[in-house]
Order: C-alpha cells, then sequence, then structure tokens
C-alpha cells in the first residue's frame, strides 16, 4: 500500500520536473499534496493518533485545495505567460531527475540507521523531492515555478518528519502549515507587485541589484 | 515574567498602530513603550545571568543567559529603531512618499517583526524556532518591500526565495536532529533542553550531517557567504530603520539559531567539527565581503556587505571556541548590532538628504548634517575597530583566541581583512563626510529623535569600549554564566 | 699663546701657498706669473677698499664673512701644527672639523642666494652639489684613516706613523675631495672670468672690498688646512720633536715644505688636466668614493 | 586571560619620552592659539584644541602604559586622533585624501603590531610588559625573528621608514603646523619607543642580522628621504621628508645598538642607543621649530609654495633668524644640538669599526659614508629652503605682502631654538642622562662606563684623544668671528659700504624671475640622482605664429618610485580582483539559489574532512 503511494509521489515529482507549462506544474503538485495526504491517513489509521488526522486533514485542505485553487486563480488574474521558462530543456531535466532518485537513496541509505535495508525508501523520496523541489527553483525562470519548488520541498519535508521521527509535535505540525500557507499567500502577493510593475513574472530578468 | 512583557507589547503595539489616526503619536508611544522594553530586557539579563536558567510554559519558553543576552541586544537596536523611526516616517508622510495610512502599516509590521525577533531567542521548542525565524521573513518581506518601487520589490522577492530555501534545509536539519534523537530511543521531543541533555549519546553520523543543513539553512540567514547574496538587495532596500534591524538583529537571531544547535553538535561531536564548520564559512564571508566593500558604489549595500564580514567574523570567533572567541563573537554580536544601526541611521539621514544611494553622490556630509556627520564618523572608526569603541575589544578578543589556538592562517587572513575593509571604509566615508556640498543640496535640520536614537547607540559602545578594557574578569565570568546551558 | 702662534703661522702662510701654486702653474705653462706674494697684495688692496652691497642683500649677506672666517680659523686651531698636539685638544677631532668647515660654506652658499642674482644662486647650488657629494668619499676616507690609528683624532694622525697602503690611498681620496673642496681643477676653476663656468667664485661674485677679503682669506685657510691634513698622512717622517727653538724651526720648515709639495702636486695636476663638465664632477667624486673603499678595504686587510 | 591592571610605568626611557613630548607639545600649544585665530572659526578652534589635548594625552599614554593592549589602545586613540587632525581642514580635497593615506598606513602597520603582540602574549600568558619580557627568554628564535619583522613593519610605518613612508608627506604637511610640528616632532617618535621597548628591551636583541636590517633600512630612509626632500618645493612636505630621513638618522643609532647589544659589545651599544636618543630628542626640538616656521610663512603668506616665496627676512625678520636657526641646526652645523647627535651616531660607527672584522667594517664604514652624504644632502636641502623662501626678491605677491607673525607664535619658537642651543652646548650632560636612558632600556649595566671626560667635554673612546666639546668650539667661533668684525670695524671706520644694484652683467632691470628658483637649486641634484628620481619634464609652447613663441612652459617632475612601483600596483591589483570578485553576484536568483545548494553538496561531500 505504501509502495504504491510512494509510486505515486515519485511519478508527480516527475511530473514537476517535466512540466512546461504553469498549470501542469500545479496539478503536478497537486498529486504530489494527494499522495502525501494518503501516506498520512495511513500512517493516521496505523497509528490511530488523533492529531494525524488533524494533520491529513490539514495537508488535504490546504496544500491539495487551498494552495492550487489559490495559484490557478491567481494566474488567471495576472494573465501571465503560461510558458515556465527552461533553463534546461525536460530531457535533460530529466535525466537529472534520475541522478537525484540515486543520490537521495545513497544519501537515505547512508543516513538511516537501520538493520532493514528498505527503511530507507521512504526517506529517499522524500529527499528526492526536496532535491526536486530545489531543482526547479533554480531552473526554472518563472516565480510561480519557485513558489511551487519551494512547496514540493516542503512536501517532502514532512513526510521525512512523519517517517522518521514520526512526525513533528503536534503544534509545531500545525504552526508549519500555516506558516507555508502564509509564505505562499506572501508570496503571490509578491508575484502580483512583479507582474504589476514588471508585466511579466520571469524572474530571471530581475538583476537591477547586482554587485 | 519580563518575558510576557518583551513579547506583548509588541503585539498589542502593532494593533494599537494599526487602528490609531495619529500616527506621530503611535511613534511616539512606540518608542515609549520600546524603552519599557528595553529595561525589562535589562533585568531579564540580570536575572538570567545571576540565577538559574528558566523553563517555563509547559516547557514551550526557555530562557538562559544567552537567550536573555540576544533578547537584550534586540532590545537595544529595536528601541534606537523605534526612536528613529519617528522622524523618519514622519517626514516621509510629510513629503508624501508614504500615505498616513501606510505609516500605520508600517508600525504594525515593525511591531509584527520586533514580536517575530524577541520569539526567537525565548523559544525552547526547536521546530517552534523555526517557525518564529520564518515569520521573521515573512514579515520582513514586506518592510523590504514597503517602497513598491521595481528594485524593492526585486530585493523582496529574491529575500523571501532565497530565506525560504535557506530555511527549508534548516527545516531538514532540524528534523534530522529530531531523527537523531528518536533513534537514540529517549521520548519523542524537539525541544532544545531534551536534546542537549542527552546530546553525547546521539548518532553522531546523523548529528553531523543534520548540523549542515542547519548551518547552510540558517547561515543563509544569517548572511554567510556564499549564502548572503540576498541580504545587500533586502538591506539596501528596505526601509532604513528596518535595515538596521535585519543587520543588527535579524542577522544574530539565524546566529542564535546556529549557535543553538551548535551546543547539541559540540556535546555529541565535538568542538573541532563544529567549530571547523564556522571558520569556514566565517572565512568565506570575510574575504568575499571585503572585496565588496571595497569597490561597492551604493552607500547601504557597503554597510549591507560590511554586515556580511561582521557576520563572518563572528563565525569565525564562533570557530576559534572557548573562552575568549566566543566571549569575542558574543560581544561583537550586541557591537556589531549597536554600531551597524547607527551606521544604517546616520546613512538612512545622508541619503534623506541627497535622494540618492550613490556613494558618489554624496558629498560634504559634515556640512549638510553637522551631528549625523560626526555620529557616522564615529560610527566608521567604532565599526572597523577602534579604541575606545567595543568592536575593538572584540576584535581584539577574537584576534587572541585565533593566535592562541595557533590559526596563524586565520589570524592573518583576519587583519588583512579588516586592513581591506577599513582602508575601503575610510576612502568611501572620507569622501562622503568632507568636502563640499554638491549644488542643488540644502541642508535640512536635523530630526530630534534621530539624535536621541545616535545618543542611544552610541552610549553602550562607548561606554562598554571604555569599561571592558579594564573589567576583563567581569566579562569572564559572564561568559561562563552565558554557557551555562 | 699657542692659539695665537697657530693663528699667525696660517693666516701668515696661507696665502702664500696659494700664490705658490699659482706662481708653478703659471711657470709650468711657460708663462711668468705673477708674484708668489701677490695674494697678500690682493688682501691688502681688498682691505684697503670702500665696499659695494647689494640693495637685496640682507644681513645674512653681511654676516657671512664673519662667519666664513670664524669657521675657517676655528679649523685652523683643531690641527695639530706646533706641539705635537692642537692647542684646542679637547675641542674636537676630525669629524668635528668637517662640521666646521661646513658651517663657512653653508653661510657663504646662503649669501650667494641673498642677492637675488642668478649667478649666486647657481654657484650656491653647484657648490652644494659638489660639496654635499663629496662628503661620502670624505669620511670614508676619514674611516679608513681612523681604522688605521684607532680613533679619528687628529692628534694621533699626526704623531709618527708608518705609512702603510690604505693610508696612501685614502689619502689620495682626501686628495681628490681636497680638489673638489678647495675650487681646483677639475672641478672648478679659480681663475676662470666667466660667470656661468664659476662655482666659487659666482657665490661671492657680490663681494667686495673688506668682506672679500676676509672670504679670500678663509678660503686660503681652508686650502692650507686640507693640505696639511693630507701631507700628514702621506708625510709622517718628522725629523725630530720640537725640543728647543732651532729644532722647532726645522720642525716648521719639514712642515711647511710638505704643504708645498702638496701644492706642487696640485698644481701640476691643474695644468695638465681639463675642467670637467658639471655633472662629470659626479663621476669624479664617485671615483674618490671608491678610492675611500679601496682604503678601507685595505686597511681591513692590514695593508 | 590573566588579569590587568592599569599600571603606568615610569622607567628613564618613559620618562625621556615624556619630556621629548612635552617639550614639543607645549610650544606648539602655545603657537596654535594665535595661529588657528581667523582661519576658523571659534568653534572649530575650540574643537582642535580638545583634540590636541586628546593628542597629547593619547601620546604620553602610548610611552607609559605598561601593558601591551593598553599599548594598542593608547597607540589606536593617537592614530585616531591625529587623522582627526589632519582632515582637520575638511574643505580641502587634498587634506581628505592624506588623512585617507595617512589612517590606512598606520591601520596596516597596527595590523602588523597586532599580530606580534599576539605572538607574544601566546608566549607569555599576560600582556604585562615585565612578565612578557620574562616570558620572551623561553621563545624560540624563529618566532622571535617573526614578532622582530612584525614590529619592524608596524613601527616602521609610524616611523616612516621607506619604503612604508608614503603617509608621512601627505599627511604632515596637510595638518595645521603646529599638529605638523607634533605628528613630526614627537608622534613619528613612539615608534622609535616602540622599537626600544618592545625589540631591545622586552624581546631581547636575538641575532645579528636584526641590527643589521635595521641599519639598512635606516640608511635608506635618511638617503630617500633626504633626496625627496631636495626635490620637493611645498615647504612643509620638505620638512615632511627631512623627517623621514631623520627617522633614519635616528633608526641609524638604534640598530647600531642593536647591533652592539648582540655583539656583546655594552659600552658601544649603550653609545649608539645614546647617540640615536639623542638625535631623537634633537630631531623633536629642531624639526618642532622647523614646523613652526614654515607655519608663520604660511599664515603671514598663505601659500607653502617656496617658488612663490622670497625675500621674507626683510619682512619677518625674527621668524627669518629662527627658521635659520632650526636649519643650521638640522644640517649639523656647531654648535647647535644636531651636529653633536650626528658626531656621536658617526663616532658610533667609527668606534664600532675598531671592535668588529673583516667585511663588518667595510659594512659600517659605507653606512658611515652614506649618513655622511644624508648630511651633505640635508645641509643643501636647508640651504635650499631657507634660501629661496627667505632671502633675494619676493618672487609673488603673496610673498610681497607678508608680516611679521603675532609675538604669541614667535615666543615659541624663541624657546625651542634657545633649546637647540642649550642641546647643543650641555652635550655631555646630556649624554650622561641619555647612557642612562640607554642603559636602562638595554638592560646593561653603566655604572662602571664613562662617556665624557668632565662637564664640557664628550669622550666616547677611552685612551684616545678624540674629544668633542661644542662649549669650546662656540666660544671659539664667537671670539675669531668678532674678532674678524672688530678688524673689520677698524678698517671700515672711514667710510660706509656703499649700497647698489646686484651685477647683472650690463642688464638694465634685475627682478625676482632672474633668480636662481628652488627648482633650478635642486636641478644638479635631480641629474645626479635621476636613476632614481626618474625626472620628466612636460614643455607647453603656446606659438603666435610657426616663428614667434608667446609662451613657455616648463615643468619637470620627479617619478615617486615606491608609490608607482610598490603601492601603486599592489593597489591595483587588490582592486581589480575585488571588481572581478563582484562578478559572483549578478543579480539572477536563480544563480543565488545554485549557491545555496552548490554549498550543501560541497558540505555534505567534505564532511568527513571537517
Amino acid at each position: 500500500m505504501q509502495a504504491i503511494i510512494l509510486f505515486g509521489v515519485l511519478i508527480s515529482t516527475y511530473l514537476m520536473v517535466i512540466a512546461k507549462r504553469s498549470t501542469s506544474l500545479i496539478r503536478a503538485f497537486r498529486y504530489q499534496s494527494f499522495c502525501l495526504f494518503l501516506a498520512t491517513l495511513i500512517i493516521a489509521f496505523n497509528e490511530k493518533q488523533l492529531d494525524l488526522y488533524i494533520v491529513a486533514g490539514l495537508l488535504f485542505v490546504i496544500k491539495v485545495l487551498a494552495i492550487p485553487r489559490y495559484l490557478y486563480r491567481f494566474l488567471n488574474k495576472i494573465k501571465a505567460n503560461e510558458d515556465l521558462g527552461l533553463f534546461i530543456n525536460t530531457q535533460l531535466s530529466l535525466l537529472f531527475a534520475l541522478g537525484f532518485t540515486y543520490l537521495a537513496w545513497v544519501f537515505a541509505r547512508r543516513l538511516i540507521v537501520s538493520d532493514y535495508a528498505l527503511a530507507a525508501i521512504v526517506p529517499a523520496a522524500a529527499f528526492f523531492m526536496v532535491l526536486i523541489g530545489i531543482f526547479l527553483m533554480i531552473f526554472r525562470m518563472t516565480a510561480l515555478a519557485q513558489i511551487i519548488g519551494l512547496l514540493a520541498a516542503e512536501n517532502g519535508l514532512f513526510l521525512l518528519a512523519s517517517t522518521v521521527s514520526g512526525g513533528m509535535p503536534f503544534f509545531v505540525e500545525i504552526a508549519i502549515f500555516f506558516d507555508v500557507f502564509v509564505s505562499v499567500i506572501i508570496m503571490g502577493f509578491f508575484i502580483y507587485r512583479i507582474n504589476k510593475l514588471f508585466t511579466h513574472i520571469d524572474v530571471n530578468k530581475l538583476s537591477r541589484l547586482r554587485g | 515574567m519580563e518575558i510576557l512583557f518583551i513579547l506583548g507589547a509588541p503585539l498589542i503595539l502593532a494593533i494599537l498602530a494599526f487602528v490609531m489616526k495619529n500616527k506621530k503619536a503611535a511613534g511616539i508611544i512606540n518608542a515609549i513603550s520600546y524603552f519599557a522594553v528595553l529595561s525589562c530586557a535589562l533585568l531579564l539579563l540580570k536575572r538570567c545571568v545571576l540565577s538559574e536558567c528558566r523553563v517555563s510554559f509547559f516547557g514551550f519558553i526557555y530562557l538562559d543567559a544567552l537567550s536573555a543576552f540576544f533578547i537584550f541586544t534586540a532590545s537595544v537596536v529595536t528601541f534606537a529603531a523605534a526612536l528613529y523611526s519617528i522622524g523618519y516616517v514622519n517626514k516621509d508622510v510629510k513629503e508624501g512618499v508614504i500615505s498616513g495610512r501606510r505609516a500605520g502599516i508600517y508600525y504594525s509590521l515593525f511591531n509584527l517583526f520586533c514580536f517575530s525577533m524577541f520569539l526567537v531567542p525565548a523559544l525552547n521548542n526547536l521546530g517552534m524556532l523555526w517557525v518564529a525565524i520564518e515569520m521573521t521573513t515573512l514579515i520582513s518581506a514586506f518592510l523590504v518591500g514597503f517602497y513598491n518601487t521595481k528594485k524593492s520589490v526585486e530585493a523582496a522577492w529574491k529575500y523571501i526565495i532565497i530565506c525560504s530555501v535557506g530555511i527549508i534545509l534548516a527545516l531538514l536539519g532540524t528534523i534530522l536532529f529530531s531523527y537523531a534523537f528518536a533513534v537514540s530511543g529517549v521520548a519523542k521531543s524537539l525541544n532544545w533542553t531534551d536534546i542537549a541533555q542527552v546530546a553525547h549519546i546521539l548518532d553522531k553520523n546523523i548529528l553531523k550531517i543534520a548540523f549542515i543543513f542547519i548551518l547552510v539553512g540558517y547561515g543563509t540567514k544569517a548572511g554567510l557567504a556564499p549564502m548572503h547574496t540576498w541580504l545587500p538587495d533586502a538591506h539596501s532596500q528596505a526601509v532604513s530603520p528596518i535595515s538596521a534591524l535585519l543587520s543588527g538583529v535579524l542577522l544574530k537571531m539565524a546566529l542564535y539559531a546556529i549557535l543553538r544547535f551548535g551546543f547539541i553538535i559540540i556535546k555529541g561531536v565535538g568542538f573541532e567539527y563544529f567549530g571547523n564548520l564556522m571558520l569556514l564559512l566565517g572565512v568565506i564571508s570575510l574575504v568575499i565581503s571585503s572585496g565588496f566593500v571595497l569597490v561597492q558604489k551604493d552607500l547601504k549595500r557597503l554597510l549591507a556587505y560590511s554586515s556580511i564580514e561582521h557576520v563572518g567574523i563572528i563565525s569565525i570567533g564562533f570557530g576559534l571556541g572557548a573562552p575568549l572567541g566566543f566571549i569575542g563573537a558574543l560581544l561583537h554580536i550586541f557591537n556589531h548590532a549597536v554600531t551597524k544601526s547607527l551606521m544604517f541611521f546616520t546613512a538612512a539621514d545622508a541619503i534623506s538628504v541627497y535622494k540618492k544611494h550613490n556613494i558618489n553622490a554624496i558629498r560634504g556630509v559634515m556640512k549638510a548634517l553637522p551631528f549625523a556627520g560626526v555620529m557616522m564618523l564615529l560610527g566608521v572608526f567604532a565599526l572597523t575597530g577602534f579604541p575606545p569603541f567595543s568592536i575593538f575589544i572584540s576584535e581584539i578578543l577574537i584576534i587572541i583566541a585565533a593566535f592562541l589556538n595557533g590559526s596563524y592562517f586565520v589570524a592573518g587572513l583576519l587583519l588583512i581583512c579588516l586592513g581591506i575593509v577599513f582602508g575601503a571604509f575610510i576612502y568611501h566615508f572620507g569622501k562622503m563626510l568632507f568636502g563640499n556640498l554638491p549644488k542643488g543640496i540644502i541642508p535640512a535640520g536635523e530630526q530630534l529623535s534621530a539624535k536621541f536614537a545616535y545618543l542611544v547607540l552610541l552610549f553602550p559602545i562607548l561606554a562598554l569600549g571604555i569599561v571592558l578594557v579594564f573589567k576583563q574578569k567581569d566579562l569572564i565570568w559572564i561568559a561562563q554564566k552565558l554557557f551555562q546551558g | 699663546m699657542t692659539i695665537l702662534l697657530q693663528l699667525a703661522l696660517f693666516i701668515g702662510v696661507s696665502p702664500f701657498l696659494s700664490g705658490l701654486i699659482s706662481k708653478i702653474k703659471n711657470n709650468l705653462r711657460m708663462r711668468r706669473g705673477m708674484s708668489v706674494f701677490q695674494p697678500y697684495y690682493n688682501l691688502a688692496k681688498l682691505f684697503s677698499k670702500s665696499e659695494v652691497i647689494s640693495e637685496n642683500a640682507s644681513w645674512i649677506f653681511k654676516l657671512t664673512p664673519f662667519v666664513v672666517i670664524s669657521s675657517a680659523l676655528t679649523a685652523s686651531l683643531l690641527v695639530p701644527v706646533i706641539i705635537f698636539s692642537n692647542p684646542l685638544v679637547n675641542a674636537g677631532d676630525f669629524l668635528a672639523l668637517i662640521f666646521i668647515l661646513a658651517l663657512g660654506r653653508f653661510f657663504l652658499v646662503l649669501a650667494g642666494l641673498d642677492t637675488a642674482s642668478s649667478f649666486g644662486g647657481m654657484g650656491s647650488s653647484r657648490e652644494m652639489f659638489i660639496s654635499s657629494l663629496a662628503e661620502p668619499a670624505l669620511y670614508l676616507a676619514v674611516f679608513a684613516i681612523s681604522l688605521r690609528f684607532g680613533s679619528t683624532s687628529l692628534v694621533e694622525v699626526s704623531q709618527m706613523h708608518t705609512l702603510s697602503a690604505s693610508l696612501i690611498v685614502a689619502a689620495s681620496a682626501l686628495f681628490l675631495v681636497t680638489l673638489a673642496e678647495t675650487s681646483r681643477i677639475p672641478v672648478d676653476n679659480q681663475e676662470t672670468h666667466l660667470e656661468l663656468t664659476m662655482i666659487h667664485e659666482a657665490m661671492v661674485l657680490e663681494y667686495s672690498g673688506k668682506r672679500l677679503a676676509l672670504i679670500e682669506l678663509s678660503a686660503y685657510l681652508k686650502q692650507m688646512i686640507l693640505f696639511f691634513l693630507i701631507a700628514g698622512i702621506i708625510f709622517p717622517i718628522a725629523p725630530f720633536g720640537a725640543v728647543n727653538f732651532t729644532q722647532s724651526f726645522f720642525w716648521l720648515a719639514w712642515f711647511l715644505a710638505r704643504i708645498f709639495i702638496i701644492g706642487l702636486i696640485v698644481s701640476v695636476l691643474e695644468v695638465s688636466v681639463a675642467k670637467m663638465r658639471l655633472f662629470r664632477a659626479a663621476d669624479f667624486l664617485g671615483f674618490a668614493f671608491v678610492l675611500g673603499i679601496v682604503a678601507v678595504i685595505c686597511a681591513i686587510l692590514g695593508v | 586571560m590573566g588579569s590587568l591592571n592599569f599600571t603606568l610605568l615610569f622607567d628613564p626611557l618613559c620618562l625621556f619620552f615624556l619630556f621629548v613630548i612635552c617639550v614639543v607639545s607645549l610650544p606648539a600649544a602655545i603657537y596654535s592659539f594665535s595661529y588657528l585665530k581667523g582661519e576658523y572659526s571659534s568653534a572649530k578652534i575650540t574643537l582642535a584644541a580638545i583634540l590636541l589635548a586628546v593628542f597629547i594625552f593619547s601620546m604620553l599614554m602610548v610611552v607609559t602604559v605598561s601593558n601591551v593592549l593598553f599599548f594598542l589602545v593608547a597607540w589606536e586613540i593617537m592614530s585616531l586622533v591625529s587623522y582627526f587632525l589632519v582632515v582637520f581642514d575638511t574643505t580641502h580635497e587634498r587634506s581628505v585624501k592624506a588623512g585617507m593615506i595617512y589612517i590606512v598606513m598606520t591601520h596596516i602597520g597596527t595590523a602588523f603590531l597586532i599580530a606580534a603582540f599576539m605572538i607574544m602574549y601566546k608566549y607569555a600568558g599576560s600582556f604585562d610588559f615585565l612578565a612578557i619580557k620574562n616570558a620572551c627568554q623561553a621563545m624560540p628564535g624563529g618566532a622571535k625573528n617573526i614578532v622582530f619583522l612584525l614590529l619592524l613593519v608596524g613601527f616602521g610605518t609610524k616611523a616612516g621608514l621607506v619604503p612604508l613612508h608614503i603617509w608621512l608627506p601627505y599627511a604632515h604637511p596637510q595638518a595645521p603646523s603646529h599638529i605638523s610640528s607634533i605628528m613630526s616632532g614627537v608622534m613619528i617618535k613612539t615608534a622609535v619607543y616602540g622599537i626600544i621597548r618592545f625589540v631591545i628591551f622586552i624581546l631581547g636583541v636575538h641575532s645579528g642580522w636584526w641590527g643589521a636590517l635595521l641599519l639598512v633600512t635606516a640608511v635608506i630612509s635618511s638617503l630617500v628621504g633626504i633626496i625627496y626632500a631636495l626635490m620637493e618645493r611645498d615647504i612643509k612636505r620638505l620638512l615632511a621628508y627631512s623627517s623621514v630621513e631623520n627617522m633614519g638618522i635616528i633608526f641609524m643609532g638604534v640598530g647600531l645598538g642593536m647591533f652592539f647589544i648582540n655583539k656583546n659589545l655594552p659600552y658601544l651599544a649603550v653609545f649608539s642607543l645614546a647617540a640615536g636618543l639623542y638625535h631623537l630628542v634633537n630631531h623633536a626640538i629642531f624639526k618642532g621649530l622647523l614646523f613652526l616656521g614654515a607655519g608663520c610663512v604660511y599664515k603671514a603668506a598663505g601659500t607653502r609654495d617656496i617658488e612663490k616665496l622670497g625675500g621674507l627676512i626683510k619682512k619677518m625678520p625674527q621668524t627669518a633668524f629662527l627658521f635659520l636657526i632650526g636649519a643650521m641646526s638640522i644640517s649639523a652645523l656647531p654648535p647647535f644640538n644636531g651636529f653633536v647627535s650626528e658626531w656621536l651616531t658617526l663616532q658610533g660607527f667609527f668606534l664600532g669599526a675598531h671592535n668588529v672584522v673583516g667585511g663588518t667594517k667595510l659594512f659600517l664604514g659605507i653606512c658611515a659614508a652614506l649618513l655622511a652624504l644624508t648630511g651633505g644632502l640635508a645641509a643643501a636641502c636647508f640651504v635650499k629652503a631657507f634660501g629661496v623662501t627667505f632671502l633675494a626678491l619676493p618672487r609673488s605677491r603673496y610673498a610681497e605682502e607678508a608680516r611679521e607673525v603675532s609675538l604669541a607664535m614667535r615666543i615659541p619658537m624663541f624657546f625651542l631654538a634657545a633649546l637647540t642651543l642649550v642641546f647643543g652646548l650641555a652635550a655631555s650632560l646630556i649624554l650622561r642622562l641619555l647612557v642612562k636612558v640607554a642603559g636602562s632600556a638595554s638592560g646593561i649595566d653603566i655604572s662602571g662606563m664613562s662617556f665624557s671626560l668632565n662637564n664640557f667635554v664628550l669622550s666616547p673612546q677611552m685612551g684616545k684623544s678624540v674629544y668633542l666639546s661644542t662649549p669650546q668650539l662656540a666660544l671659539v667661533l664667537a671670539v675669531l668671528g668678532s674678532a674678524g668684525f672688530i678688524i673689520y670695524r677698524l678698517f671700515a671706520a672711514k667710510r660706509d659700504a656703499a649700497v647698489s644694484k646686484t651685477w647683472d652683467c650690463g642688464y638694465y632691470k634685475l627682478t625676482s624671475r632672474n633668480e636662481y628658483t628652488a627648482t633650478a637649486f635642486s636641478k644638479p641634484f635631480r641629474i645626479a640622482f635621476s636613476f632614481f628620481l626618474l625626472p620628466y619634464r612636460k614643455t607647453q609652447k603656446i606659438r603666435e605664429s610657426f616663428y614667434h613663441v608667446k609662451s613657455f612652459a616648463y615643468e619637470t617632475h620627479t617619478t615617486k618610485v615606491f608609490k608607482k612601483y610598490i603601492y601603486d600596483p599592489v593597489l591595483a591589483l587588490v582592486f581589480k580582483s575585488a571588481k572581478s570578485m563582484r562578478r559572483i553576484q549578478p543579480g539572477s536568483i536563480h544563480l543565488y539559489l545554485a549557491y545555496i545548494f552548490i554549498t550543501l553538496l560541497l558540505l555534505i561531500i567534505f564532511m568527513p574532512k571537517f
């Protein structure tokens, strides 16, 4: 069961890598968050803890529903170019992603203290998500991609937290959710301003401040 | 229960500022309240140094001497910034740069920002610490982009994104710490007090990797090179009182976080690992920033790079280790916070007269602003480590530590870079301060509140600089207290 | 008493030395030449004449002749002549002598500048140029000599001693320096009448009458002092000590004779070489400096 | 860290320096009031007075504190305050630039000092002078050598030793004249204090090459300093360069002392050190006097360019007289004080040569010869300075309109001028005091040594009749000079001298344009030292037609070798690398994020190394 969900996470992450347009990127992120939600639900079911249910619920509400919707609406509002602006094309990105997958696995194996070799699979997936998140932020030009990248990385951390350390303390988890939500809103606010001032959201062109 | 007041006051003030009509009155109330906060912080510091560490609110808040020290540092700078804001905002409103409503927003954000910064050192839970630091980023991003110009929005975007990435890595590090703790088989917790107690039995390998994440993550926020790139942009574009807070306090809060994790590392892995990493990043910051300071053309960016340099020095101080390096670094945190704020305020005054950030456009500050000019001149020497100002003491302590440690390379580099930065400062500020006024610049009157702010900032660095020369023993005693945790 | 005696000796003989050199030079050039006593006549004539002083001159100009003559006379008192000791036995040594002479030169040069004449300035500049470049050679020579004697005392130098290679080389360095200091060819030419080629004469161009007489006299004195020093080094053999009158007389004669020998050498040299360009003087003095180094090396080697 | 107690030290060395500081600072302070009056607003004059007081106080602290850390503090405050005084005239771009060069060079010097002190501290575990002194005995030789070199560079910067001298000719002339006189007269001497205190007293002379190195540096400094001074036409800058020269002479004495300490020749060591100290106090006095004199000229004529001056002796006779005294003593003319100390230093070389063997003799001889050359050039330089400034005809309206300065400015100068004579005449007394200072500084017992015969006669060498008695010389000079004058009066009584025009080869009107200029005066030297000065000229003809040149401008300059070939390339390199460093921040957020990521990766990869 977990494996299937993990598989879903991986697929959705790869989808993010090959996404060329903003909408597809947001959609991929939604899938990813949904898979994560399922995973959390299963853990909650296994451990029979109330707070984990709440966390899963929050995850669903915020990351699957609220944020993607907010971003969609936002995109419509600013009527920005759909193109994500790729520094390196999708094929190459995919190669990178494969490399990252391996890297994440190696890293997780070294890190995770367990006799059971497969225990590192979930953390590896989490690391992979973080890596891809950062990858997106570095190699995609628009501001939107950076937000999604950040969220993806954050998703990875969530996964990591809930597997390796049995989740964060409850109120910390809530606070982090709140934090993420607020930060996305604030970033959206700034994208809005960028679009207004520069008439594009291609942050690569923001290079007035240098040296 | 001073901490309640320290944390509560900004929150109340934030609401008050938002609803109050008379923004000038709001500013004055602000300043007065921050004076109260400063006094409370002083009391707190005294109590924490003299008596034991305290954990309260279900282990949620933890105060030892170190946190009290950071809170105190923050309170000094926030008080001065609150004072300075009165005149600054007033002027902006008068000149029509910002509306009265936005002035209210400014004060609210200011207070929220201060709240978040006071919160950081008070927290026990490492996860909440992370949340608090992220909160500082989010709030201050508005203050960076406050003027809503192309440059400021660009700066704000870079600030928020780069810091968020950093902070994501820090969260990863935090999770790994908690993983290390979880693996050790003790109860599930993210409280620093719990983890620090069992640090020696934690898995070294995980701790090491976790700390790298923490270092890079919070290091981004602290402005350690090469993750410093957001810093000059944000500092140069922020509202000037906020630049001072960013440089003086925010960077230090990130350092505080590193330090908290560092204690666990020192206990769990050994000092050398922590020291070497800090030294490495410190040296890189120092070298890179000194180059940038030399060829800088923008006044506020110049100061921002100097902040990177000083963070580098602090980091080197921590890297060199106890006791001298630590004392020096801690002292330097305070000194730099205060001195750099002074510089930012005077720079803001100059910029408001000349309407330009460009160093070449600013000439004859001494004539345009006699008081601020003198303060700037003193600030230059204070910042570059001349006695009788206190940075001299902290720098010399760090240099001594380097020599005692046998890190001659670091010591030499430190001396060279300090020399370069000093030369650059004299070069730039000599041109700005002296000489004749350019045409069309009318010497404007100086704000009374600003003058007060300068004096508030000048007093501690001068007093410390003079007193500390004679009182090293007490200093060591206090430092030992600071590291009881 | 000895002080007065020595002063009298120097004042009395030094113009004669100059006259003698001039006479020999002229004879060597197959001219008849003026009388050897011509300098005395000149001095007497100058003393009887009234002076013309430049309207631009200040008190420096008026004071200078007295400073110059006093420095020359003081220097002459530092030299041990009469009783193997100098009258001012405690007052100074070889180095002090050089400094004392520098005092006179300093004022002379200022006086040259004082009258706003371009010739005076030119002379001053060149005089300082040559004298300052002569310094190192001079001091190296003295250094070599002092290595030989163990001190810079003029009394020691003038005692009986054996001649050595280092002394001879040092004396030749000293000799070259002396040529430069006493305005001799190849560095300067005392007999020139063209202002542009003068050095010493250009400086004192504005002087006339009694003041000129004093300056001329001090130049004679300086020349004699320097010749004496060279002579004392390379002709160390005194016939006997000054015991009685006759012996003293012979001794004095020997003293004068060896100075005249130096004078002879100078005059021969003066007629046989041409005057150098000013900037060649640096090379000339450089050569003297090298001689000085050679002298020091010889002294170190003990030869 | 050890405890730090703030105690002051009053050993003979400190007392000596206290004396030097006071003897120059007091006249300068008195002078300052009337000097500043009329130039600045009263608020600024008050500021100047406060700064002056702090400046003097900081110097006093520098020479009396007994603790390295306090020394450093006092040292930095001294630099800082003097910087403020250099840029006191803030409206001049030149002051600001001069101040910048000064403070940056000083700071670099201080960095070296800090390094040296820290190494000392590492071995001693204490900042206290005596504790360090004790600990230094156990310090390994290599460390000692490094400390010595660091100290040499650190103090050498302050002292203006070539090639670290470049700040001096900028900073000293830019400050108000009384400050120049204190800076040149006293402040740079604190570096000598530093060398004596830290190298000789605390560290102890470890190797023979220390003294030799200092000696060579000193010789080069004095030569370079005086050659530049000779070329200079700004009177205060000329004096500043001459300070470089004189610091060289002082360091010759000190270096010689170190050399002899290492050779285990205590008598000579004390003697040379005392000679250096003697020149130090002398230089303080006459350079103070000269700078005050230059200040009077500047105040009266409004320019420091001696090519525009001339004939001031008639307008301001007393200042001229006082300046002449200063010029004579700096040119080492008997019976003034400069003569005594230069004689002593030369004797140091000469005597030393008898006690060493082989090539060292030649080394000392050449040093002595070069010192003599320096002396000769110094005389030429001050003939030029005095002659062109005060003698002949005024070369510009500035000089024509000059008037004698106020009495309050002359009195301090009279005081200093009197001191030059006193320090010349009372030589043997003063030497006896100075050997005590030198003895205590070098830790040599001087009770069995004798340096003078009686109260009037110096005798550096027992058993040989080498004596110097300035009172005798002065007496003889005065008697013979007045005798000459009396004889002259006897003959001249009949007719007075006629006053007429200067000889002009028949040219009908001789003006100041016919005078020899300072540039012309120094031309032979410029040509003789052209290999070092690298002179170049600029000519500019303005023609009316091909045949008729309307005006002709001719300028000659010398190349500042050290600036051009040492400092400029280094600075250019630093700036170039800093500029190329800027390229790492081109404004791309993606690149910035990549930095973070790469840093993270590298740190993780190299984790085992930490």
